[in-house]
């Protein structure tokens, strides 16, 4: 395994050492993580505003999240945490179930009918062997379709990674493990969440490739993905993913992260910004200026403002309906219990 | 109609389940070794080691991918190999499997069936005796049902593996080999949320479950020499409790003893006790007693005796009842 | 005397443990930043990075290194973010730390605490308003408390680290700044196993525990109001139980609600209702009522009102009870 | 790390590539390994006899237990397994006690005072963190006591085995992981537990060291372990150590490994019996005869017969007792119960 990460976009815009990108391919890469960012930064205010209950932000991870999930095909299935809205909405998760679990309503959690994507994990390790579990049903129906789940680098520290880990490599079911290593895991600095070099490299300890990615690099990412799903497809098993990218804001809009790290080093990696990079490629092939980016954003704005709005005009779920999903049919006592809620809701 | 052993009517419930392909046997040692209680002798060799899993040990990843399997539409069927084996995989139960369906508004479901060999009475070693269902019925999103003879074995263990929700299925080590009887052929189901009125009486309810059933048919059969009448219910479904079949008999006899081997404070029992004095105080006579195993860790073999309620505990309990 | 928050008090009492040099504080984020309650604030400037300990994101490994160092004399003090991260570590806590006393007969012993921030009432996300004290009071061999007050915070805390076995700890999150009190400076112990008789009365019993006593204490407030005189009584200690006051109480009153936001079934609050029937049955005028969340998942913020026991559901229960 | 186990004594009884041990160091392993091998016959047919519950044998393992505790010092933990019998008895746990356990009873878990051994952990994963917690514990009191904690292949599988490497990288606590890899869990074999080539190699992934030695080698053994302990006691930090070897008997007494492997694998391994080529070794060096064989195998039956006779005597645990040690002191609940116990017994 390679401890230097997989390059193709440098921070100052120019391709390493290879031929150069699709510009159509960027071009939607860099739409999609305009939005993301717009998102992020709506669901931030919202929760200022009191809208949204807490929200984590992902400022900074965008080439990551839309990476990861830019080689999937629809009927693959995304296994994500709180933390990955952007990758959830481009597999088809709406930004509107994105918000209404952030508002406080369970009704987030049910996508539309065909998205493969779970609900946002909100525990911490427990998802992963979720997408091996998934890919294994796959794999035994013979569909082909392959899983990937997303997770923090402090998520490796629980024996649930381990386990997942283990199960995918000795079935060798095909799960895509891809880690968001962006440097936190709250106020733990990646350096004392374990004593390995790299998360990469746990993938030998289970009989799996590991690769090491510059996750500020959409294309990079892009490709290690690709690769990996294209091995997961074609029977020859799971692959471990680490992309290397930065927690630009604090954990959740309820920390304070001053409280654990210096703002210089936020400052370093914003100069490594992953949508400013697919901007200056993009300009420098004609294929962005101030009018394009403009007409992006009032795209992105008006969807996601769709969202909010419609998130917002739905009445909040009623004392009998927090019943009304416990079981595919209430169960007696359940029936009882609803109907002494629904008399003292009253 | 064949007489089986408790243990060869399960695995007969998972030979007739496995005619479902969604359906898939996963656990340690299940497959070449047919498992430490032979329960799934035989099923690997027939079905294939694709459908009848041998797993590492690890109990929240077999749990864990089992839940996985069932979001994408597959039936899973966990064994863990002791119930006390079964705490690594909790947080999977709890936060994931239990809660699904909730979190997801019916989007995704999970079901699957967790098979727990349960409670004492083999002379095992540590963590291998134990009963703990009241961890595991106090989760909502759960339904937890306890076998006790060879037909509601393979009876429950076929509607749990029907049910669209998951089941926790508890099966009474003690009672594998011990207990026999008639096992009808192929597809049946025991209703989940029904209990069984095993015995008609009018002095005096005992309500038990799962291995205790033994005990207290026992004390019901020896009270019956002593001139005492008593009802004899096994809960069979814990979550959904059968409450009206409870309360009815506690309205009818107005005294009652609960009977089960788990610890006492917080036990299942507590529960029960709850729902009468709820709903039948008026009827009660006295009040209702529970037998069950001491606030303690279940003593290995050579004083696990003093722990497990007896049938003479239990007759004493009844006595005390009757005559309170 | 201070007059100081709940998460206040628990700082000066974690502040006052850390005197004795075998204490050792652990968690995730409870060093520089205080832990994400700040409940820990300044401790790790204060005492060094060797004794309040930062960890990596894993509850298992962090409860069962605790354990180890109890085994070697530590007193560790535990910090589980949130009670719904707590099941990672079930296996630890039930297997391990609960037994090792009986397992060893005396020879080996756990003096530890596992602080658990519990409860709703902030529209928090999923799993951050467990209330799962029942899968921790079944377990022999822990004790188990609540927090209520500022003051029997501190004091309860530090008998909980001076105690020779495994202590579970609850905080209620909801109070960790909405209760203040006066809180005594220095050591003291607010005993385990005593309850708290907060409000003497005589027509009915409210008994509660931890976050609900704010509702609990309301309710008697209003009924007392409405010319209703409620006793009430804050368990504190769910293990042991303070069995003798809730049954000379209820032997008073003959009248008892028994409240918790946990759910019903299998509830700590069974537990309490059985324990009443069996020692004060025959003074009971009315069946005792349980007031506690429903059998459902706790619902995020917009629905939580919905789900959590109000002043308003504790009043119509009691006047239920006062009237039947 | 080198896929190539340390071998020092190779199973003909000669030295490879090495100075000659000292002649009096191998003649005491050997009597220990012989006294081992005794006692793990006199359980197995104490167990045939109705007189113990069940029993895990250990043939073929000796080397590897008297070699990972030789090299500790009195005050060293030790924190096994229910296999494990062999190394805690050198390290001072009595046959009694096992035998106590093994029988049924509680009293077998309490080893004399200033014996550093816990009681035989049961459940297969969760005890390796122990160590890790007590060897921090030692660390904090600065007393240079290290642990040692001993576990199979299949409980390398468990989530807890990962938290534990894990924490023990992070803290660099003086720990020795000693991983006994012989070939099976129950049925599974070593192969379809993880798809690693090695467990020695899963160290890695935490920063450690990882060491794989020949288990049936007991002097390659205790040097390998004699150098983690050394570094961990200068403060350089826990290593993991695989000691491939081989379980002669099925899993327990209730186990019948026909079921599940070929005869023929275990008469492989008993070619390369652990005491065999000591014996080879010691006859060698004019240290082994006859004689002194039936003079070692007296000693050792006379020490475990009084252990079975002391064990046998015990009165079995009251009614009352078991309440005894639940807490240092009984509450008033248990007093209660005790008291309707003790009732109910007469
Ligand atoms: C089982 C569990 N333990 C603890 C938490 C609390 N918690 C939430 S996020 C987090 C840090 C996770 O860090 P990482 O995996 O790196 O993801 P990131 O937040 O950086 O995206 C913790 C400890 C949790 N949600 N679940
Ligand atoms: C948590 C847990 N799961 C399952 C078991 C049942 N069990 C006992 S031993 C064993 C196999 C362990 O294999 P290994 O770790 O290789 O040790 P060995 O028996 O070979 O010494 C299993 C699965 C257990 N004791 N604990
Ligand atoms: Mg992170
Ligand atoms: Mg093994």
């Amino acid at each position: 395994m390679s401890l230097e990460p997989r390059q193709v976009l440098a921070a100052d815009g120019t391709v390493i050492d290879r031929r150069e990108p699709d510009v159509s391919t960027l071009a939607t890469m860099y739409a999609a993580m305009t939005e993301a960012r717009l998102y992020d930064r709506k669901a931030s205010a919202l929760q200022r505003q009191g809208r949204l209950a807490t929200y984590a932000p992902y400022e900074g991870q965008e080439a990551s999240q839309v990476g990861a999930v830019a080689p999937l095909a629809p009927e693959d299935w995304l296994v994500a945490s709180y933390r990955d809205a952007a990758a959830m909405h481009l597999h088809g998760y709406p930004w509107k179930n994105l918000l209404l679990t952030r508002m406080g309503d369970e009704r987030g959690g049910h996508p539309p009918e065909g998205v493969n994507v779970t609900p946002p994990s909100i525990t911490v390790g427990g998802h992963m062997i979720h997408a091996v579990g998934i890919a294994w049903a796959e794999k035994l129906k013979g569909t082909g379709a392959v899983a990937l789940t997303m997770f923090g680098d402090g998520a490796t520290s629980e024996g649930d990674f381990h386990e997942a880990m283990n199960f995918a490599g000795v079935y060798h079911v095909p799960t895509v493990f891809f880690c968001q290593n962006n440097g936190w895991a709250i106020s733990m600095p990646r350096s004392r969440q374990t004593a390995s070099r790299t998360i990469a490299q746990k993938a030998d300890a289970y009989g799996l490739p590991g690769v090491l990615v510059d996750g500020n690099d959409v294309l990079a990412v892009a490709e290690v993905v690709a690769e990996a799903v294209d091995r997961a497809r074609a029977g020859e098993g799971p692959t471990l993913i680490e992309a290397l990218t930065y927690r630009v804001q604090g954990h959740t809009t309820a920390d304070d992260d001053r409280r654990y790290r210096a703002r210089e080093e936020a400052a370093g990696w914003l100069a490594r910004d992953p949508l400013e990079r697919v901007r200056l490629w993009l300009e420098r092939h004609g294929a962005w200026d101030e009018a394009r980016q403009s007409g992006i954003e009032a795209e992105a704005s008006r969807r996601i403002e769709a969202a909010v709005a419609e998130a917002e005009a739905l009445e909040s779920l009623s004392a009998g309906e927090i019943f009304d999903a416990m079981f595919d049919e209430p169960t007696a006592p359940l029936a009882v219990q609803r109907h002494r809620a629904e008399r003292s809701a009253r | 109609m064949s007489v089986m052993t408790l243990a060869q009517a399960l695995n007969s419930a998972l030979d007739t389940a496995l005619d479902d392909p969604r359906v898939v046997l996963m656990g340690e040692d299940i497959g070449t070794t047919g498992g430490v209680f032979r329960i799934t002798d035989g099923l690997q060799r027939k079905h294939g080691s694709e459908r009848v899993i041998d797993t590492p040990v690890a109990e929240s990843g077999i749990v864990g991918a089992a839940f996985g399997m069932a979001i994408a539409g597959l039936r899973p069927i966990v064994e863990i190999q002791f119930m006390g084996f079964s705490y690594p995989a909790y947080d999977q139960v709890i936060s994931h499997v239990a809660r699904i369906r909730s979190r997801s508004r019916h989007r995704f479901t999970a079901p699957m069936v967790i098979r727990l060999p349960y409670g004492g009475g083999i002379g095992a070693s540590e963590h291998h005796s134990e009963s703990t269902e009241a961890i595991y019925t106090h989760i909502p999103g759960l339904k937890v049902v306890v076998a006790s003879t060879p037909e509601n074995a393979k009876g429950l263990l076929l509607a749990a593996v029907d049910d669209p929700d998951p089941v926790i299925f508890l099966e009474p080590i003690r009672a594998y080999r011990a207990a026999r009887g008639e096992v009808p052929d192929g597809r049946y189901v025991t209703p989940i949320g029904a209990g069984m009125l095993e015995q008609r009486g009018s002095d005096i309810s005992l309500i038990s479950y799962g291995a205790m059933m033994r005990e207290t048919r026992d004390a019901a059969h020896r009270l019956a020499a002593e001139g005492v009448s008593a009802e004899v219910i096994d809960l069979r479904s814990l979550v959904p409790l059968d409450a009206d079949m409870v309360v009815a008999s506690v309205e009818k006899t107005g005294r009652a003893v609960v009977i089960h081997e788990a610890p006492l404070t917080g036990g299942y029992g507590a529960e029960v006790v709850a729902l009468i004095q709820e709903r039948a105080l008026y009827s009660l006579r006295a009040p209702v007693r529970r037998v069950t195993g001491w606030d303690v860790s279940v003593p290995l073999r050579l004083a696990e005796r003093h722990y497990l309620p007896s049938t003479g505990r239990i007759m004493s309990a009844a006595r005390d009842v009757l005559e309170a």
